[in-house]
């Protein structure tokens, strides 16, 4: 039995069909970020979470008891909001203890409650100055605050970071995430930021169009998309999707794709199996941007690499990383490479594929091509 | 009256001048020395308009003060309503039927039960002059209408105004009405004002009658839109105005003022009018309830206001004549003794007629009607023909 | 904002023009006060003689002493003060229980929406826009079966009703402007609906809270219509008095007296208007009155 | 957000809470139905009705209608408010405007101005209206004042001419309502995007231009809300013309709320009275009810 | 003679200094971008170069003229805003065409020109729309089509991708920058986005309260920072600064750091002059996150990699890169590994450092430690 279940979860505002059946469940301590295009409904999935939307179709359990008509107050879940929606004329300590004092706990304990948490997130200070006195990372704290006095099974967080500037974004983050390691609480949290998902989520939940794309660890969703949604959606810069056509050579089953002039010829590692069956038809391939780099940079322990000379047509230097565009079955594919390599646009270098992470679509369908064992892998981490 | 206290009468009126304020008071002394309290209602502006919203307002909401202060024909419709006290045992005691003239008696009793108590009879047909002013020009009472022009006209020559005229919808009509009777004679006014004749109304009279307010209106001053009666009058007493055309109650100005008629200013028919007299006279009509003690009061009320000595001291201040046709002339001014005695003599003659401008010549729809065509005719320059006409399609909308 | 760049000297003429502009129409504006303030102040000789525009030769506060305590309105000859008071009266309860219920309809409309709140919201607003003379002998006889004709309360009512419109109209417009999320919050904290209202939105809600009470205050104030209606006599407010005053002339027109009257009429709302009128833009600012 | 916290389970309390938003608001809808549409339906019927000096409840069909139709001066009234609503509206508005971009040019005292222009909103009419009869009085305000010092020619007698008399309660009436538009504007000119005023600088518009092409198509919300605004005053200024001219000289400023009010209360007219009140109710709402429409449409995204 | 030379610039507005003496020179063709955290007045100055803010001292000089009070509509600049500043009335075609306008372009002209630029930035389809029927990117697009129309000879760019999407943001990036390529017109860009940033400028300008705290190409910014400013502020995630302590071993300059229980040396490569002056004294050392990973992954080629075996205190993976946080010197770490490496909290883990990417600080003046070669170099490259 899973800590929070979300069984076939339906949402209707009216006529408009926003959550179409949503199946999610997560363990005690799990860290879930849901993910997804604008409108794709994840703030309404929290909403109804945390009881404030009703539930049209469907069961929400909650440590193995239906909560579909508990009152928000009484679910035990604490919510963090982008706007962190601080109560404008209340001090800091008034903030975080609104809670506890709608509770009717001892104006004594909340006292304590209140400064123990100050402590945690340290705002000790800001105690007695208003919201309209915190700089935007102090608000978000004092967010986290109110969340955290409560002390509440489940935390509900909906694009808490928007609205910080990054340097601020990735500093929060970590602190998240560490106070999520110290505390062992259970968390869905709603982001619009790669990093982020990745870097917090022990599940991520791609959601489109108010349905699961995918529902897995980050790197299994980063990996191992299950469609060409997942594999363009996830990841900055996004995974390189790149026409190609599957023959057979030698008996194996290889991807041939079009450049400037010449064919490039990629051998099939992942899912040999499955491709067998789509000889002589059009797939697309999902190449990640750092799957492709400099031979020097490649991965020659693990990874299975494939070279090949393509002329350069933009780079484009980031500092860490220098990416290089060329071109490939007709699109731009982005290449990651070591900075200082001396490239300019319009010249040729080699470019080493690690096939080994290489992904096939079905142009149609958009699904991924798959064998049988590693889509049963797939399934089963997910359920872990 | 729920809402006014023991002991006191609550009477809504729109007396809020200096003669008016005065006569009201009378009756508050009158009603203290019975022991009867007043308590204050005046709504003033808009000509009784006001007034007339403030009663509606509080008869519909079923809160109506004891009494109110009306005019004419809507003492008749508020009595058409059923909801007015009848007053016929202090009329009997009093021998009202006897004392007071018969027209009046169309207003004040309504199928046959008095309903209204009058307070006075006013004569809209006067002339109101500035003796000092006449003396040095030279002016004779005018005894015409064409010796009244040519007076007019040497005081507008002489650098004065002739003509103290107050621009408000009922003044306009009062001159109107004067000009009426001079011009057509008491059966045209009657037939035209009173019967709403059609082919009277629309006939050449009445085009001459409109020729001759033209006349009339050249010796105003440019000022008079808007000005209240007793502004004008002020005109009259200052020596600005030679003469003003206006109802009786224009003389308590002139007494204010410590004038003496026939010394100080002048009073006379307007010129062609004085075999006939038009009246209006105020009513205190009074409201069903069933407080004994304010039937008690009302009773009490009208009882003073019917009293002979009430009646005169009341017209002292008003400026206005007695009621009551029964009554010693003695204690009254001389210009009130002389129209005492030709309302007295219009009465017997049948000349005794209400008066347009007040409600007394036609209910207030046509009234409004005719205000809204004499004030057109006086602010513009409309052609006597189309006012005539205008007048008779205006009376016949209203009554259709 | 300026609108002409900074590397454009502008000329000191064109701003001496701008001024000048502004400066005549301020005088405009303030003639008609400045002619009721200094005609407040002179003597009657002083008015008839003397020029409109000038400033008082003797300055005398008799018109106001006798405006305020016994200049006289129809028979009585108490003056203003005590209608002044009836004003008060009226004003405000009507103002706060107009505030209050226009404060509640703007939460539930904006935070507790429900099917067809857009239908309440739109036959709540186009009250604003009837004109009274409608409703007047409906309302006189609605007030007679309540036993409020004529009375303070009665007119309390009425301006609670038709306040009612705009009220609503700019606490809708404020809260609308307010996360959904702070109610959600609350919401999650256990608080309810009027916790809710009055422990977050209220506090909060200082400006809307100075523009409605401009608004209502002025309104009620100022109103004629319904005063000379439903409240004649002792009752009536301070409007309705001033007109009789006004109106109760004898022979001479009291002016100074008149305008005195007038501007103890004016001189609550001016206050209003001075004090809290960088308020008013403020809310205009928040697009409390554009819809 | 919704109605939330569904609670079928929960005590009694809880349902409270979920009805409590509804039962708030039935106060005032219970007030508005009744006191607002009640009356309007009412005064509806009786401007189907018999009624004179009171109401009287006998159905004569359209005859009151037609009657007001042919009352001489309800044409007046209509012309009237024609001519009065487009003249205020529009100086108004171009005089609220004007003042709002003067004031919006960083102006040292903008604070001082700006409650000296809005400050006559404060004031009744009933207060004003006899500093403005005064004042307007060829006999005794402006016009004397200038002949007294000394210029002789000057002629402003547009109070008690008739054909003009209009336009003096137009002035009045302006003058109390341009404090109002100007607020509104200047409200709008604040909110406008800096930015674009920088790159219409750089596009090299001159201010002028700035302002015809740039600033002021961008106001148009505002306009129009100026518009209904003033629109709804105007159709319901009666304290202005009551106080100021009484409706005269004659009937020369007659508009439809003052003829109702006359007709209503000293004509003995009801029926017409009524008439004309909901043929001025149903101008309104053509004027209203699209712009109430458009307003809450907009919420919506 | 530079193109555009800023010199000496100050602005003030009434009391507060806001800009403090600014000096910056570029070249035609260059793509200057400045950066500096909210507030440090990169607005302002270009404001001032576009002529919307006068100056307050100091002087500016474009092709050689001095602009100062030239009215903003003849300085042949154009400007595209961070809101776009679309005229809201007027179609796009009379968007782009009113700078033409107000100039007395006459009409066939004016129309030629939209009709040019429209077909150079695909927005034909769109010129009779206005403003309020587009998207963010078209929008976009529309400002960039009215700065270009009048083929000024400088553009100025205020943020002007910050209000987009991120993945709309890359796409436009690129744009941009094949435009800038194509073109060939010089810009002065203003941007938070370290990407963006790095990506686009040819020379990058450093701005923190109103003062110049580096200029040179990126690369140099990069990887070679003036100061701790400049280290901190770019690169995401930021440079590691670690508390360290020049001694001398066996004649060389080493730094030495303190990690839990033991020390860690690591040897001097660069500036190794200037550091010998520092033995005994604490400093602060410079190394970027993809300086510091794994043994496999290090650039054995070009690097100098030390290696060390060190705690692991948090793992947080994004997908194309693994980031492991340890402590150095009492202070977090992040290091670049490689993804999918298997590592848990807690683990110790061998780390490689490229101490020849390291740089050192002063920790009082904040500034870079350097040799007088390579502090030559870079003001050299600064300039050139
Ligand atoms: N009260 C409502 N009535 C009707 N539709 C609604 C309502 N609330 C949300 N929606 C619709 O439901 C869909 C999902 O909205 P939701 O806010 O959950 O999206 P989201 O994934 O959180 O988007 P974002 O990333 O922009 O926050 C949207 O299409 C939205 O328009
Ligand atoms: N008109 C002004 N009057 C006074 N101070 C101003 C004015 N304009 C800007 N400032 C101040 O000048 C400083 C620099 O502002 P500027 O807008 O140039 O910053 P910025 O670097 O563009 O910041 P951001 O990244 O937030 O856009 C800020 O501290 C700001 O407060
Ligand atoms: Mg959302
Ligand atoms: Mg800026």
């Amino acid at each position: 039995m899973s800590f929070l279940h979300i069984n076939n979860v339906h949402k209707r505002f009216g006529e408009t069909h926003v959550l179409k059946g949503i199946d999610i469940a997560i363990e005690q301590g799990d860290f879930l970020v849901l993910v997804g295009p604008s409108g794709c409904g994840k703030s309404t999935l929290l909403n109804m979470i945390a009881g404030l939307d009703s539930i049209s179709e469907g069961e929400l359990l909650l440590d193995g008891r239906c909560i579909n008509d508990l009152h928000p107050s009484r679910r035990d879940i604490a919510m963090v909001f982008q706007s962190y929606a601080l109560y404008p004329s209340m001090t800091v300590a008034g903030n975080i203890g609104f809670g506890l004092e709608m509770r009717k706990v001892p104006r004594k304990e909340r006292r304590e409650a209140v400064d123990r948490v100050a402590r945690l997130l340290q705002i000790e200070n800001l105690l007695e100055r208003k919201p309209g006195q915190l700089s935007g990372g102090q608000r978000q704290r004092v967010a986290m605050g109110r969340a955290l006095v409560r002390d509440p099974q489940l935390f509900l967080f909906d694009e808490p970071l928007s609205n910080l500037d990054a340097k601020l974004r990735v500093d929060m983050r970590t602190e998240i995430k560490q106070l999520h390691q110290r505390l062992g609480t259970t968390i869905v949290y709603v982001t619009h930021d790669q990093i982020e998902a990745m870097t917090l989520a022990s599940r991520i939940a791609v959601m489109r169009g108010g349905e699961l794309q995918q529902l897995g660890t980050p790197q299994a969703v980063y990996d191992d998309p299950n469609n060409l949604f997942v594999a363009g959606f996830m990841g900055s810069p996004s995974m390189n999707l790149v026409k190609a056509r599957i023959v057979e050579q030698s008996g194996l089953p290889v991807a041939q794709v079009a450049t400037d002039g010449a064919t490039l010829t990629l051998p099939i590692v992942r899912d040999r199996d499955a491709l067998r069956g789509w000889c002589d038809r059009d797939v697309i391939l999902g190449l990640r941007p750092e799957a492709i780099t400099d031979p020097a940079s490649a991965n020659h322990g693990e990874g299975n690499i494939h070279e090949a000379e393509l002329p350069v047509a933009l780079v484009e230097p980031t500092g860490a990383d220098l990416y290089v565009v060329t071109s490939l079955g007709g699109t731009n594919v982005n290449a990651r490479m070591r900075p200082g390599t001396p490239l300019r646009a319009g010249e040729r270098t080699r470019f080493a594929f690690d096939v080994s992470r290489m992904v096939v679509f079905d142009p149609e369908s958009e699904q991924r091509i798959r064998d049988a064992y590693t889509a049963d892998v797939a399934s089963l981490e997910a359920t872990a | 009256a729920d809402t006014a206290p023991d002991g006191e009468v609550e009477v809504l009126n729109w007396w809020t001048s200096g003669g008016e304020a005065k006569a009201l008071g009378a009756l508050k002394d009158e009603l203290s020395d019975q022991g009867i309290g007043w308590k204050n209602m005046p709504v003033a502006g808009g000509a009784g308009t006001n007034a007339m919203a403030v009663l509606r307002s509080r008869i519909t909401s079923g809160n109506p003060p004891t009494a109110a202060q009306v005019l004419g024909y809507d003492a008749q419709d508020w009595a058409e309503r059923d909801g007015l006290s009848s007053l016929d045992e202090v009329a009997k005691a009093g021998k009202w039927d006897e004392v007071f003239p018969q027209p009046l008696q169309q207003f004040a009793k309504y199928e046959g039960h008095w309903i209204g108590a009058p307070f006075e009879i006013h004569s809209t047909n006067w002339v109101w002059a500035n003796k000092s002013l006449m003396d040095e020009l030279g002016i004779e009472q005018p005894k015409t209408w064409d010796d009244f022009i040519a007076s007019l006209k040497k005081a507008k020559d002489a650098g004065y105004t002739g003509l103290a005229y107050g621009g408000q919808p009922w003044q306009d009509t009062t001159v109107f009405e004067n000009v009426v009777l001079a011009t057509g004679g008491a059966d045209f006014y009657r037939k035209a004002l009173i019967e709403l004749d059609p082919e009277a109304l629309d006939s050449a009279t009445m085009t001459q009658v409109f020729d001759h307010l033209r006349e009339l209106l050249k010796y105003k001053d440019d000022n008079s839109p808007g000005r209240d009666w007793n502004l004008a009058t002020a005109m009259v007493i200052n020596g600005k105005a030679l003469y003003q055309i206006m109802g009786d109650w224009a003389k308590g100005e002139f007494l204010n003022a410590n004038l003496k008629p026939g010394t100080d200013f002048m009073c006379f028919r307007t010129p062609g009018t004085q075999d006939a007299v038009t009246f209006n006279s105020d009513l205190m009509i009074m409201f069903d309830t069933d407080d004994a003690q304010q039937q008690q009061m009302q009773q009490t009320m009208a009882k003073i206001i019917g009293s002979p000595e009430f009646q005169i001291t009341f017209s002292q201040f008003k400026g206005s004549v007695p009621a009551r046709m029964d009554l010693s002339a003695d204690k009254l001014d001389a210009c009130a003794q002389r129209g005492y005695e030709q309302v007295k003599s219009a009465a017997k003659n049948h000349t005794l007629m209400g008066s347009m401008a007040h409600g007394y010549a036609a209910p207030a729809s046509v009234k409004n009607a005719v205000f809204d065509i004499i004030s057109s005719f006086v602010n513009s320059d409309m052609p006597s023909d189309v006012a005539a006409e205008q007048l008779a399609a205006a009376v016949q909308g209203a009554t259709s | 904002m300026s609108v002409a760049p900074p590397t454009v000297r502008r000329g000191i003429a064109t701003r001496a023009l701008l001024y000048a502009i502004l400066l005549v129409f301020a005088v405009i504006y303030l003639m008609p006060l400045y002619v009721m303030l200094t005609t407040s102040f002179k003597t009657l000789e002083e008015i008839h003689q003397g020029n409109m525009l000038a400033l008082p030769v003797d300055w005398t506060l008799a018109p106001w002493r006798e405006a305020w305590g016994s200049a006289c309105i129809g028979l009585e000859c108490n003056g203003v003060h005590g209608y002044f008071f009836n004003s008060i009266k009226i004003v405000v309860p009507a103002v706060l229980i107009s505030g209050l219920l226009g404060a509640f309809n703007g939460y539930v409309l904006t935070k507790w929406k429900f099917r067809g709140h857009k239908i309440v919201f739109g036959l709540i607003l186009f009250s604003c826009f009837i004109p009274f003379q409608i409703i007047l002998l409906p309302m006189a006889r609605v007030l007679g079966i309540l036993h409020l004709a004529n009375s303070t309360w009665g007119l309390v009512l009425v301006h609670i009703v038709y306040g009612i419109g705009f009220t609503t109209l700019f606490f809708r417009n404020f809260y609308a402007s307010f996360p959904d999320e702070l109610v959600r919050a609350a919401q999650l904290d256990g608080a309810g609906f009027f916790v809710i209202f009055f422990r977050i939105l209220l506090p909060a809600s200082i400006p809307i809270i100075v523009v409605t009470i401009i608004w209502q205050f002025t309104n009620v104030w100022n109103d004629f219509l319904f005063g000379v209606s439903f409240a004649s006599g002792d009752s009536a407010p301070i409007t309705v008095a001033l007109n009789n005053l006004v109106n109760s002339s004898t022979g001479v027109k009291a002016y100074n007296v008149n305008m005195a009257a007038a501007m103890v009429a004016a001189v609550p709302t001016l206050i209003v208007y001075i004090l809290a009128g960088k308020y008013f833009l403020r809310g205009l600012m928040s697009g409390s009155v554009k819809g | 957000m919704s109605n939330a916290s569904p609670d079928r389970d929960g005590g009694a309390r809880e349902r409270l809470q979920r009805w409590l938003p509804k039962l708030v608001l039935s106060p005032s809808c219970v007030l508005v139905l009744f006191f607002v549409y009640g009356f309007i339906a009412w005064t509806s019927y009786i401007s189907f009705s018999d009624s004179g000096m009171m109401p009287d409840y006998t159905w004569v069909g359209l005859h009151q209608w037609s009657r007001l139709w042919t009352s001489w001066t309800w044409g007046i009234a209509l012309h009237n408010i024609w001519v009065f609503g487009l003249l205020y509206i529009v100086s108004c508005i171009v005089l609220g405007l004007l003042l709002a971009i003067l004031l919006d040019q960083r102006i040292r005292a903008e604070g001082v101005l700006r409650t000296i222009y809005l400050y006559p909103m404060a004031l009744s009419f009933i207060v004003t209206g006899t500093a403005w009869q005064w004042f307007l009085n060829p006999g005794l305000g402006l016009e004397k004042t200038m002949h007294d010092l000394g210029w002789q020619s000057f002629s402003f007698n547009w109070l008690i001419d008739s054909d003009m008399a209009i336009y003096t309660v137009i002035i009045a009436a302006v003058w109390q309502a341009t404090g109002f538009v100007m607020a509104m504007f200047l409200a709008g000119l604040r909110g406008i995007d800096g930015e674009m005023i920088k790159a219409a600088q750089i596009d090299g518009a001159p201010v002028w231009k700035i302002y015809v092409r740039i600033i002021i198509p961008q106001l148009r919300p505002i306009f129009l809300s100026a518009v209904v605004v003033l629109a709804h005053l105007a159709i319901k200024s009666f304290d202005l013309i009551v106080a100021m001219t009484g409706g005269g000289p004659g009937n020369a400023t007659a508009v439809p709320a003052t003829f109702m009010y006359s007709y209503a209360f000293s004509r003995n007219e009801m029926g017409i009275a009524a008439a004309s009140a909901v043929f001025m109710l149903a101008v309104i709402a053509a004027l209203i009810i699209p712009y109430l429409y458009s307003e809450l449409r907009e919420s919506r995204s």
